[in-house]
């Protein structure tokens, strides 16, 4: 299951959502993604500009995908958009298995897949200006060793 | 032809989406790049570097030699930092 | 941090706890084990019994070691013991990075190890009667894949 | 010496605990668990097949080969099975 949204989530309600329609589940997976902010960071804000419409349609590709490629009881994906701020919550992927391997390797598949496969653009505004954030190549790198 | 725009590529050009008449040299994503460069300086600016320009026919990411036509939902982009 | 405890854990506060003390963080994974239940299962209930005292030894000793070998902000683990039902919640994972993948290989590293390593064994009370599980080959393999 | 024992170790032998007095003769590990197993039958067919038996020492696993005296804290019990 799929969620694009500007409203933040709440872990603790998702995880209760699967697991209550779920009996046979014996492990779940979870994975936040967080504005970083604090130390000597400059940031001020961190807009999510993304394509709606191919959004969905790649969250549920990948989404679709992962049940493909590992047996799983459960997925959830929520990824927000709009302007965050430090501390605040960006993304949240849910897996949930009968087995832990499953859920473990899907989640991590997941989140490396959204790295470099959803179509959002993160635009920063901190002390030194507006920029937006590159594609990096240790994310690149993450993604393809998922490569089938 | 409608064409989206995100991120800096929609910073540079100045909007977010624009309609151009499509011609019968516009076969591919190729040729509608090579287009698009010659509308404007802002245009070329935005487009130059295609090794960081990412195209989307229909909400697929596509290679640059993807056939179009008029009817697709087509979009330019950098890479995509989700996540 | 660890906590070995009979009560039940909610993982959202776990969360927030590390959250509202770091600035930093951009990736937080976390791991649940659950009682498998329902379906063809015939589990009535799950007896965890634990070695008091070395519980929490082994359970710092990973935690520590998991520290030293990803850069990590903040680590916590929480096991239950005692008797649990189908559903229930026995074990909570959670690991906390600036960038993603320490957070994620910790979390990972710190379940395979703590099917192996911490002095817990769990009694199956089902309609077969009650049975000691046993260690399993699939988690001792996953366990020392992670031998420095 | 006291002596712990946990999961179906415990069941078999039938006490969770107990005390026996140190010899000589038991430097080690392996000489704790020769000893155990001529107390009774119980400590016989719980200890037989020490491929499925651990054993702590002052809360730390250790091989059989482990030298050991009175004052450590010894248990004895099957794989763990944690998580």
């Amino acid at each position: 299951m799929i969620k694009v949204q500007k409203n933040d989530f709440n872990i603790g309600h998702e995880i209760s959502e699967i697991t209550s329609k779920n009996q046979n589940i014996g492990g779940i997976s979870t994975f936040i993604g967080i504005v970083r902010g604090g130390n000597n960071n400059s940031l001020n804000s961190m807009t999510l500009e993304h394509y709606s419409g191919m959004t969905e349609k790649m969250l549920n590709e990948i989404d679709n995908e992962a049940k493909e490629r590992w047996d799983l009881i459960e997925t959830k994906i929520i990824h927000r958009y709009g302007e965050l701020f430090p501390g605040d919550q960006i993304v949240l992927v849910i897996t949930a298995s009968e087995h832990r391997k499953n859920a473990i390797e899907s989640c991590q598949f997941l989140i490396d897949w959204l790295k470099t496969k959803a179509p959002f653009w993160k635009l920063e505004d901190s002390t030194k200006g507006k920029n937006w954030v590159e594609e990096k190549q240790s994310d690149l790198d993450a993604a393809s060793k998922w490569k089938s | 032809m409608n064409i989206r725009y995100f991120s800096w590529v929609k910073d540079k050009i100045g909007v977010d989406n624009e309609s151009i008449s499509m011609s019968k040299d516009i076969k591919t994503v190729n040729d509608l790049i090579a287009h698009l460069k010659t509308i404007s300086d802002k245009h070329n600016n935005a487009l130059s570097d295609t090794s960081i320009i990412r195209c989307a026919v229909n909400m697929e990411v596509v290679n640059f030699d993807k056939p179009i036509d008029e009817k697709d939902e087509i979009a330019i982009f950098p890479p995509m930092t989700g996540g």
